[in-house]
């Protein structure tokens, strides 16, 4: 069990989204933030102050997903969120101990496996 | 409104105009006033209640409702002479054209529609709000405007509204609490803090409101006179008197100062003066300016604390307000400022009178509302379901958002990644590796 | 424009007074309109559009373009007589100051030309735009306004335009759709959702609009007379109607009443009663208000997945609008209502002269804008660049964000701890130690 | 003031009403325009110190402030023969009745008062900044005002300020100046960023204030004649010229038009033009309008670096905005335009009469405001805690936050779940196992 | 010492929040996210532009905790953040190597352990 | 490889990021939250209600960096955060197993050591 986090560009999550909902992964948890990096950061001015922006406006995907499909969504991450350019993100993977579902009560690969997943449900 | 042999003045044509606009104006303002005391999931749901009354209340005012409370008729009821504006043109009506005086009694009714909204916002339905105030403006505002101002029983008995604290503002309060009462508390209501989302917006709504008052009470001279310029002046200086009083009240009963309080104590000066603005002299106006907040202050601090969610504190505000400032028009009229005589004139039986026309606005407003509700709600459900509730009813009623990023909308029309993402999600055998993933 | 023996008339000049600063209170909120619609990191950009064109505009009004529409000229553009408010003083111009005709004119041009960034939000280049409408006012409005408004060959065929429904909205609305076809759609129009980032501001924009535009229809006719109170009343129930007609068609086809729907609706029924206001009745506004709808809402609805990008429906709201206003017109004037006999009154010709005065403007209109965009495009690039366009233009074309936290946000002017930053930062051997950390 | 023997005029009362209430919605304009400007912990503030004024200083110049400013009385100031306004009614005062006058004086001592408070924001205690604006408007404003408007001697020796050059903005500016040296900086001063946190917000203020101005301006002409329509004019072109001039220096100066430097620039148009509006041609004006942007633009680019922390520039803005402008009238004046002759038409006497006003407003308002400051800081602290600044001011001084979402919010009053929260919460024996959990 | 992450519906936030603090977790931090999940999608319209809003509003928790009150801790949230409808939520645990409070400079488990929590000072 | 989770005040957010941009940390990752801990809640009033707000307004910063700089790191943060008063915050360090840069697709330490830092652009 692990949890992935990514930092990506805000205008890439939408085809990061789709490019998660393609190999399968619905569960998932973004977070606007702000990065800052190798990017150029922007300068602004107000009224005679001129302000260096350090940080850029990102999104945060958290998404746990059990071990074997760890591979498997980074490589979604990683395409379907590149541009070339600085500032594109990374991703984290951090390991997990124990997932519990809410609802349910469920918990940890128990509460995973063996569920089938509510197709029509998600869409 | 018999006298219809005057001739038209250009000068209060021009004055009745811009009195008009400014009274539309507050309709928008109320959207403001009202959004950005609730919640944000339910901004959008509570400013189109507003701005909703200017399309349904307007359209029925042109239909029937100005005949009804301005056609001759009864001393109950107008009759249907003006039915779909026939008979109404540029002649005069006064100094003014008769269009106009139709326009300007609209704005009002569209307002006094809209005040009531406060009550019920974050749970009722849209469709039922729509029904309940295109009928109400016909059941319960044209005849007790019929009674005050289109030569009704109240009118001949002397009852003094010089702008519309009972029309207007009793009338709306009555009907909010009854309305409340009917459509029920939301189901946070004494369980979780519910707070304005977006004070600015309430500041923003009484600025405009307070602007756009100006029109409503000096405008209601009808004319562009010494009247109309008291009625004005009344309304610069009761509301700044209540705005004091109010951060009086606010600093020693709660330590601070509030923003949402200067904005209920303005509105409440704003509507206290109304029916007192052309008939008492400036001082009295600071004076009941002053006064009318004790009694919505009390009302207020002690309705958060009761069963009764009239949300936005309509009676409070409007109801209350009204009734004290028709009170205490009766306290402080003055012969000599264009009014008659009131008790500190030493002549108590104005204060009688107005004691009635409250009395009388109150029972038939309320019971009025109450059936209308129960047949409306015979029909269509009034209270939304639980569930959109707890997301609120911006999303549910009108499909939006007030405020979004955009994260994670995607366009459902055709297109090529569109297509391919539909085929992905017919039915489909699931393995169980997928499922690992996705169903954590 | 020719008699100016005419005395001044005090109620008039209040009057008008009044009605221009109301018109001049439409751009901004008409940039409050748009900045809602548009996404979050081009809010500030869009509302400069407008905000800008009081400068640009108000500025070249005075110095020629109002010369070009209303001095004594031919039949299709006027002189220069008035350049630089040479002989342009306080004597009586109808009976109004003639300054104070300008600067009404102005208000009108004013807000036309801002109209029109609705079509390229979010896209382009600001130097470019303001060069094109500080050109645009004067090729191309000032020209449409002389031959319907400054005596030229329209106003001699007789067409009737109370308030600008051919000068102002077809007009600025075929100039919206040659201006998104020459700056090209959005990079991600038809593949993003792109969601209005502040809907309470697009109502905001609507309030502050319609009472903006009584100034606009009813000081259009130029006097507080009764024609003036025709005009107003018909402001107030023709988008009354039209909203009611949108909450239907957005109730019927998408099951909900959208906010910015009712926006839409409010805005295209006083749109479409602009030309008509002050020759047909009431209830025929009504009518019209609520026909109006009909073709606009259709345009919008399929607008949005074609590959035009008029990104905020100028077309469709003012192009459209105004045209089947300017028929209506042709239809439901009548001469008992100050207009000349339409359609309806049985005579067909007006709707000819409508007709013809429509083409000629979106010919006219469309071609000029053309060739102006391509000759500012042959001098600067009209559109941002992509990497502008993907992080918005608000801070590369500003130097601001609309809404700041002020996090990460360092000062650079000199001072202690800037200073030691700055010396920090010059070229420095990197040890990759120092790479790992920071290199993740 | 002497004259009372004239009689009403229904135009001048209707213009007068309409100019009042556009002057009185730009305090809560300037509520938006402040508010916009600072960070949002301090919004709610901010907004409250220009609100707080509508209800202070309205009082309070009812009860003696028109008197001491307009009352018969020497050169200096004015009796206590209007105090509570004593003998102010219905009566002409000029053309229009006495109370319209002293309420649209009033407009002018309430916006006044607020302006300054854009120097002290986000630091000043908000009793201590009620009790300073309240007395202030006594002691300071009311005496400037009556040397120029009210018959003193600045009025007797011919000083030309047409809507409040000098009297509102010179006045308020070294105001502010000294009131941001005597609270003294905010503790983040030349330390941090702080960046305006709702700029929209700026720009929808300037544009209630721009539309309010008209009535600021032309209404000063107390009647609805030909010399204010001039004002009514240049209130339009000249701010329209300083937002032309202020977007080319900034794109000159930083390479980018900021949408608050396009804001400041319109008020600093509108602030220059307001001492000239009626006695210059309307391209003086535009000329005028352009050139006063010169010093300002200058003043806030270096104040931002000095120590002196008018937080929101409303000496550069006003102050020095004023000032140009009160001089510059003195060179444009023309006789011709409703002035008397000035630099330009070849008497330079007039500037002589305009710089001393100036220096006078500048000498009397700087000492005065010191000493006021000086006293009420003996008597209540001046300056919010440390504490207080860091976390802002909306929460300990309004006991609100601008915009909230209430997470974590919990009601305090008695509720069941409440109960078994506050039985849990009192003074108990915490276990070492409890630490470990919540204490990391 | 695990850092429990839990994602929760926003109107349940402060139903959870008071079951916290009844069994005495003081130290906790909330950020608002967006969550895709079971949940239906709603529909949004936009001028005839329709648009599938696949995200929902979410509370997202982090409560750092000692080891023998990870269970207690999950156990409190999963009973006050339970509606039984799709879209509850999920907890994560995940392994801390390393705690500090920046006050004072205390770091790990002794930075934890002896400390006795301010009762009055924290409510 | 470490990710270090630091809760701050958000006035302390600019002080802090330029004690790290001082011992050349550059890459992070900042988010607006909201916390609970020892602190004095507010109490805030309207319209008669009377409020707890049990959470204060908190930066999270989210700093992925190899295992030989987390001390520096977490001290770099710990120094500059601090004001003494209750409410400074805390540090949280977790274990990584892997980190991918989405611009490139480099993967773990490999993505990490090798690269040169590029001091100009990032400034
Ligand atoms: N060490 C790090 N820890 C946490 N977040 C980081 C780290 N490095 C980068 N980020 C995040 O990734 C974003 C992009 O990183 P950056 O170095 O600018 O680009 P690239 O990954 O393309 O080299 C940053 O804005 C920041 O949000
Ligand atoms: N694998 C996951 N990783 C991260 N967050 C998840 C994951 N699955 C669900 N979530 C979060 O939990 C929320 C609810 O999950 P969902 O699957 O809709 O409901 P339930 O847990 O009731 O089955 C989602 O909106 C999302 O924020
Ligand atoms: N156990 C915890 N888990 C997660 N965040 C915590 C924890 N304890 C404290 N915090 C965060 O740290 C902030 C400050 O903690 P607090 O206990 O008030 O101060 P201090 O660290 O100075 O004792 C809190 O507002 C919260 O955001």
């Amino acid at each position: 069990m692990k949890l992935i986090t990514a930092i990506i560009r805000p205008d890439k999550l939408n085809d990061v989204l789709e490019g998660l909902f393609e190999i399968d992964v619905h569960g998932l948890t973004i977070t606007r933030c702000l990065g800052h990096g190798g990017e150029l950061e922007s300068v602004e001015t107000y009224r005679g102050m001129t302000v260096k922006m350090e940080l850029t406006e990102k999104v945060k995907i958290e998404i746990g997903v059990s071990d074997p499909f760890v591979e498997k969504t980074v490589d979604a991450i990683v395409q379907s969120g590149r541009t070339g350019a600085v500032g594109d993100g990374k991703v984290f993977v951090t390991p997990v101990s124990d997932v519990v579902r809410i609802r349910t009560g469920e918990r940890n690969q128990d509460a995973v496996t063996p569920t089938s997943y509510p197709v029509s449900a998600a869409f | 409104m018999e006298d219809a042999t005057t001739a038209l003045v250009a000068t209060d044509t021009a004055w009745l105009m811009v009195a008009c606009a400014m009274v539309l104006l507050m309709t928008p303002a109320l959207a403001f006033f009202y959004g950005g005391l609730v919640r944000r999931k339910n901004a959008l749901n509570t400013m189109m209640m507003s701005f909703a009354s200017l399309g349904a209340v307007g359209v029925v005012w042109a239909v029937v409702g100005y005949s009804l409370a301005f056609a001759p008729g009864n001393n109950f009821i107008g009759g249907l002479d003006y039915a779909f504006l026939r008979g109404v043109g540029l002649e005069a009506e006064g100094t003014i054209p008769h269009l106009l005086f139709f326009a300007f009694q609209g704005t009002f009714a569209i307002i006094t529609a809209a005040l009531i909204s406060g009550a019920i916002a974050e749970r009722m339905r849209f469709e039922a709000y729509l029904a309940f105030i295109t009928l109400w403006v016909v059941a319960v505002y044209a005849p007790v405007c019929h009674w005050v101002w289109g030569g009704g029983w109240l009118h001949q008995m002397g009852a003094l509204d010089f702008a519309g604290g009972t029309v207007v503002h009793v009338n709306a309060g009555i009907a909010a609490v009854v309305a409340a009462l009917v459509v029920g508390p939301r189901r946070d209501h004494g369980r979780q803090a519910m707070l304005p989302h977006h004070v600015p917006f309430v500041l923003l709504g009484t600025g405009l409101l307070w602007f756009g008052w100006f029109g409503f009470n000096a405008g209601s001279a009808l004319a562009a006179d010494a009247t109309a310029a008291l009625a004005f002046v009344n309304t610069l200086v009761a509301p700044a008197a209540a705005l004091v009083a109010w951060m009086i009240l606010d600093r020693v009963f709660t330590g601070r100062v509030t923003a949402v309080g200067a904005a209920t104590g303005i509105v409440i000066g704003l509507v206290a003066v109304t029916p007192a603005a052309g008939f008492v002299s400036p001082m009295s106006a600071i004076v009941l300016g002053a006064l009318a907040t004790g009694p919505s202050y009390w009302a207020i601090m002690r309705r958060s604390r009761s069963r009764l969610d009239d949300s936005l504190e309509v009676a409070a505000a409007h109801g209350l307000g009204g009734l004290t400032g028709a009170l205490l028009t009766g306290v402080f009229a003055t012969a000599a400022w264009g009014g008659v005589d009131g008790a500190i004139a030493g002549d108590w039986r104005q204060l009688g009178v107005q004691t009635l026309a409250v009395i009388a606005a109150l029972v038939y407003s309320g019971g009025a509302t109450f059936v209308l509700l129960r047949a409306i709600g015979a029909v269509l459900p009034l209270r939304v379901e639980d569930g959109q509730e707890r997301v609120g009813l911006d999303v549910p009623f009108h499909g939006e958002q007030a405020y979004v990023d955009g994260d994670g909308a995607l366009l459902t029309i055709p297109r090529p990644i569109e297509g391919r993402r539909l085929e992905l999600r017919g039915p489909q055998p699931v393995s169980t590796a997928t499922v690992q993933v996705s169903d954590i």
